[in-house]
């Protein structure tokens, strides 16, 4: 790995855009648990309260072109590759309007011309759709990069491990960046994985990983950039491990009786990635509190789009079942 | 003496059943993910952890293959593993150990092993869970020669047919429906052990039979109840269990009714009904006054609106128009 | 001017539509297990390595998953892989990312991917290759929408089929069958693409119709031989692309014969034979002069012995008795 | 681990032992390539040849009770566990009298009186069954241990990893022994594996791995006898590397049109494990041609067994589909 040049830091102004992004998804995600509460979203839904340095820093470092695939905790990488709210919330609404036209729901946000190849509900179920698309761009001598967002929880499915191994063995350019909020559902990392430290994960490929706190958006984008910088030379896969939190419960209605009360209200409020990037930018109170007007109102006009939205017409019903 | 009797949801049948064989068999446990403190994903298994402990009661990593391997493996040794799979859709990555393994090793050694493995498994539309969380799989499992698939539609058969699946010798796949998990019942505290292999006659009727499955026989009585306003008596065949399958009660029905009708969520094409329709037009043919109906999910993968997902699984409607076809035609 | 001709094999048709493929279209390129200089086990890809190299020829871990899930992937960037899954009983591994990705990406994604995969496999009994490398899977795939399923009898069918199946925007699983690999014919060296959907009529007759698929194509033809002294006249349709269905060419024929015997080597519980018989009763019901008999392998798993095989099997002489049967009903 | 002590040390008689049922092995082997060219022998084989010592070692080192798990190529360690060539040979027949009544083949061999759980057709398939047995013995408090054979191949499985992952989570007395032949059918080590040394593959998961010799059935045996006894302690699974080498094809039939037929010749020179052993013994050409006849002798016999062995009634097709 080479040393970080200036290229690959954020720009000033960029650390200021990263917050406007976190602001959007906080708040983003905090009307999608009011709406579903409120029995406006069908379905289920996982919001991503805490993680969104690790979303926004990563999708901030890709170039146009790479690519990425996504979970079923899907909101935020998609609103910070891009995705205007609107479509986005329009889906979670199931409306003819949403990012995939109403098909999908939460688990499965695509927008293909952002470069959003989608997010699979099945955990880990794209991480052999990620290397794929790694070994298009290879075979095709493109300088491009697929990177795969997945959880601690899906690095014990044996999808991760061949499609880790297949990348490896063809040296293809694709980061697997794994979002340890260190549980799955109710699982914590200590009863889904014997070992604590995931890039020794890596190892077992003889892969390159790297470690970074999630919750400094500045340090994930470095991160990531080195890590993409890495793929695109054609040295290889790289996987990145960001350690981060999950702010909320798994899903909108899970109780966590599983979790710790005390733990979880300590983490809530010393690991905010939000209240740390504005820590760092000494921002004045004045102008966080317009930063979030500005995203609480980008969110509100969101949910009036959805819920103005055109439900699919049964007729439509087939359609797209076949290309 | 009267018999006590209490109020089961289907899922506390379910949960009932797993409960008293881990009380009486140290054999039996369970694992599968988030099943300990988080009582599963549809909180069958609440409770059961601080009853039996976290060796019985096994939180699992997120690997369907190897806990369904191990399963088979502890199976193998004699023991009666219950693997709950958390969604249906997921038997998939399990498909392999099934298909290869569960099904395939009592055979393949000569008779030398039993395989006494119970996976459970629950899915089911109707709540825009979208095309990763609803489909309907059971239809693979019947053509798997050495697999047993259960499929119960109401809290009586859920525990019943779910004790006698984890004393079966052989690998059973218990399909459960996330629609039926609050239907409620009165129930003896003494668990009634039902055999596999036997329907059970949902409801009596003389014009026409519908074998359904699952979500579908509610609603297939429901639309009995309809077509009776319309002087039409239906019959209700719920066969419970889909391998092995009673065929018997099946033409029994149908060689009464002379017409048929199947139903239930999965894809029609392909679905179970295909082989109920084959089945009945092979040994009930000259009964027959029509064609049988098949009544089933459309060709599609599950659409996450409601307005899609509801125009594309059967309900109470399609039954009833079914019947109505039917009984009309000739 | 007469066009050239040369007898193909069934397995150098299938290489043949393979490398055409690949000689016109750097988009396409295969990969699997043991492809390169071993040409896969049953050395259908033999000297491909040496045309194409060994990025385009990709010889691969054992990781049916993966590859599967990177042939998804790159048919989403707009390539056109073909995957090997050497025998088809370990589509069984390559099931989650079958069921629940390339069938339904671009419905879930509301039409934005195409995923234009081939998943090339092979299989099937008759030489003792016991339970785990010899049952016929492609029922189970029919009943998933977003997947289509073909299924060719003869070298013309197999390569117009492949090469269609590549082009095609949509995942396809295509079954090859060991046995018919050395079946030879003379074939034009151009290459006639055969659109998918499309029945072929193996035979034309008038008193009974064969549904046929793989291997049981050959089979029924010589049943229908068999049948012809008799005085019975047997029209064979292979429906070659299992879905979509060409369900009017079966209809068709039926509705002139009316009766039907569906025959495949897959198991005959829930084996496509269900689905064709389910389907010819409901809409050729009123032509229907006996019960759809159906011909398949019998509820095992494969057995190894020899002795044990042939019994096991569906050939000739069961789809000949079935016909006999059908024919003598009523 | 500790260090070696007494026990775990083969008794002087035992290589002699070990000799034989090596010897045994490769006739056994030697006589199936021609039974089968010579189509006695129906569907398709994998013999052992170069292997002889891993099996023999292994099985030799295990408990009264522990249990085995075997691959597509099983012959050795059917016969390293115990069970007699007649049935062996006589199930590759196809014959009632075999160790799996006719219905299991070359690749289904069972024995599970002695402690053989099956062989599985599908690379890497029985990996988790071997778990699960393992689990038995832990719920059961049982000192019992569950080996499992597989080659390098298995490695890229997805199911080696979730069951590796699984095993060490739940510290499970289960011994993962992997034959390194350096070959997946045509495949060489270099074309499915990014890494040279698969004792990585432990590392993911914090397992404890050793790495022998497998041409030197001593170390095989001594290894072994310390992985199992680490296992049966209850201080959770191992992880062996036995570095080995496939003398033969893949199956019969197979030209090996990809190997490089000098470095091919080279091995069988050089890495025979039957040789090396026989030296070790400093055995007189007697001895050894005494024991070569004995072998050849129970072989032929057993080929004579199987020959006259009963076909399966089609009548009983149906039998053991169900319990
Ligand atoms: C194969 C599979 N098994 C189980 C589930 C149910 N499930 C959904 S999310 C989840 C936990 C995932 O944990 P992780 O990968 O760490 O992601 P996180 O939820 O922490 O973002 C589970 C078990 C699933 N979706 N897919
Ligand atoms: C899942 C699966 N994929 C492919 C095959 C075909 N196959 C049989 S043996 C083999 C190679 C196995 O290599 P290894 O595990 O190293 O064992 P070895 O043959 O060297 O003993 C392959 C690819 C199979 N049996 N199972
Ligand atoms: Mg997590
Ligand atoms: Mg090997």
């Amino acid at each position: 790995m080479t040393e970080l040049d200036f290229m690959t830091s954020p720009q000033s102004g960029e650390l200021g855009r990263f917050l406007q992004q976190m602001l959007l998804i906080r708040y983003f995600e905090q009307q999608v648990e009011e709406r579903y509460r409120d029995a406006e979203i069908p379905g289920f839904v996982h919001v991503a309260i805490g993680q969104e340095a690790v979303a926004v820093g990563a999708c901030a470092a890709l170039a146009p072109g790479d690519v990425i695939t996504s979970t079923h905790r899907s909101h935020a990488h998609t609103l910070a590759k891009g995705t205007p709210a609107r479509a986005v919330m329009a889906e979670l609404y199931g409306k003819v309007e949403g990012c995939s036209r109403g098909r999908g729901g939460s688990m499965h946000l695509y927008d293909v011309e952002r470069g959003n190849l989608g997010s699979s509900a099945v955990v880990g179920g794209a991480l052999g759709i990620a290397t794929g698309a790694a070994l298009a761009f290879s075979l095709r001598s493109e300088p491009r990069v697929a990177l795969a967002f997945f959880g601690d929880g899906a690095t014990a499915s044996g999808l991760f491990h061949e499609s880790m191994n297949l990348a490896q063995l063809w040296r293809l350019p694709v980061v697997f960046l794994c979002e340890n909020n260190r549980w799955a559902e109710s699982t914590p990392l200590a009863q889904h994985s014997p070992i604590a430290d995931l890039t020794q994960r890596a190892q077992a490929f003889g892969m390159t990983a790297l470690e970074v706190d999630g919750q400094d958006v500045e340090a994930v984008y470095r991160a990531t950039a080195e890590a993409l910088a890495h793929a695109r030379s054609a040295a290889g896969p790289v996987f990145v491990l960001a350690e981060t939190y999950r702010l909320a419960p798994h899903n909108v209605g899970d109780q966590q009786e599983y979790r710790d009360k005390e733990e979880y209200e300590l983490t809530r409020s010393t690991q905010d990635p939000i209240a740390k990037l504005r820590e760092r930018l000494a921002l004045s109170d004045e102008r966080f509190a317009e930063l979030e007007r500005e995203a609480e109102a980008a969110v509100a006009d969101a949910v009036e789009f959805a819920r103005h939205g055109t439900d699919p017409d049964p007729q439509t019903l087939l359609e797209d079942v076949y290309a | 003496m009267p018999e006590t009797k209490t109020r089961f949801s289907y899922r506390e049948a379910v949960r009932d059943a797993m409960s008293q064989a881990m009380r009486r068999d140290p054999d039996v446990f369970v694992m599968g993910q988030d099943i300990a403190e988080h009582g599963g994903s549809q909180k069958v298994t609440l409770g059961m952890l601080e009853e039996f402990g976290p060796d019985r009661v096994r939180n699992a990593p997120i690997s369907e293959m190897a806990l369904t391997g191990a399963g088979i493996g502890a199976a193998m040794l004699g023991m009666r593993p219950i693997v709950e799979i958390m969604y249906e859709d997921f038997l998939t990555l399990a498909m392999e150990q099934l298909v290869n393994h569960a099904a395939k090793e009592r055979y393949m050694s000569g008779g030398q092993l039993k395989v006494p493995l119970t996976v459970r498994t629950q899915g089911g539309a109707g709540w825009s869970s979208a095309a990763q969380h609803g489909q309907q799989t059971e239809g693979w499992f019947v053509g798997v020669p050495g697999l047993k698939v259960v499929y119960p539609s109401t809290p009586r058969d859920a525990r019943g047919l779910l004790w006698s699946s984890i004393y079966d010798d052989n690998c059973v796949v218990f399909f459960e429906h996330v629609q039926l998990y609050n239907q409620r019942e009165e129930l003896p505290e003494e668990l009634e052990p039902i055999p596999l292999g036997k329907a059970r006659i949902a409801r009596a009727g003389e014009d026409v039979t519908v074998v359904a499955t699952g979500p579908l026989v509610p609603e297939a009585l429901a639309a009995a109840e309809q077509a009776e306003q319309d002087g039409i008596s239906v019959e209700v065949v719920d066969p419970r269990t889909l391998q092995p399958l009673d065929e018997e009660a099946i033409l029994e029905s149908v060689r009464k009714t002379s017409r048929c009708v199947v139903a239930h969520e999965a894809v029609r094409r392909m679905g179970f009904g295909a082989e109920v329709a084959a089945l009945v037009q092979e040994k009930a043919f000259d009964w027959l006054d029509a064609p049988v109906e098949r009544v089933g999910a459309c060709f599609s993968p599950l659409p996450f609106a409601p307005s899609l997902e509801r125009a594309c699984i059967p309900r109470r409607e399609q039954v009833y128009a079914a019947i109505k076809r039917t009984v009309g035609s000739e």
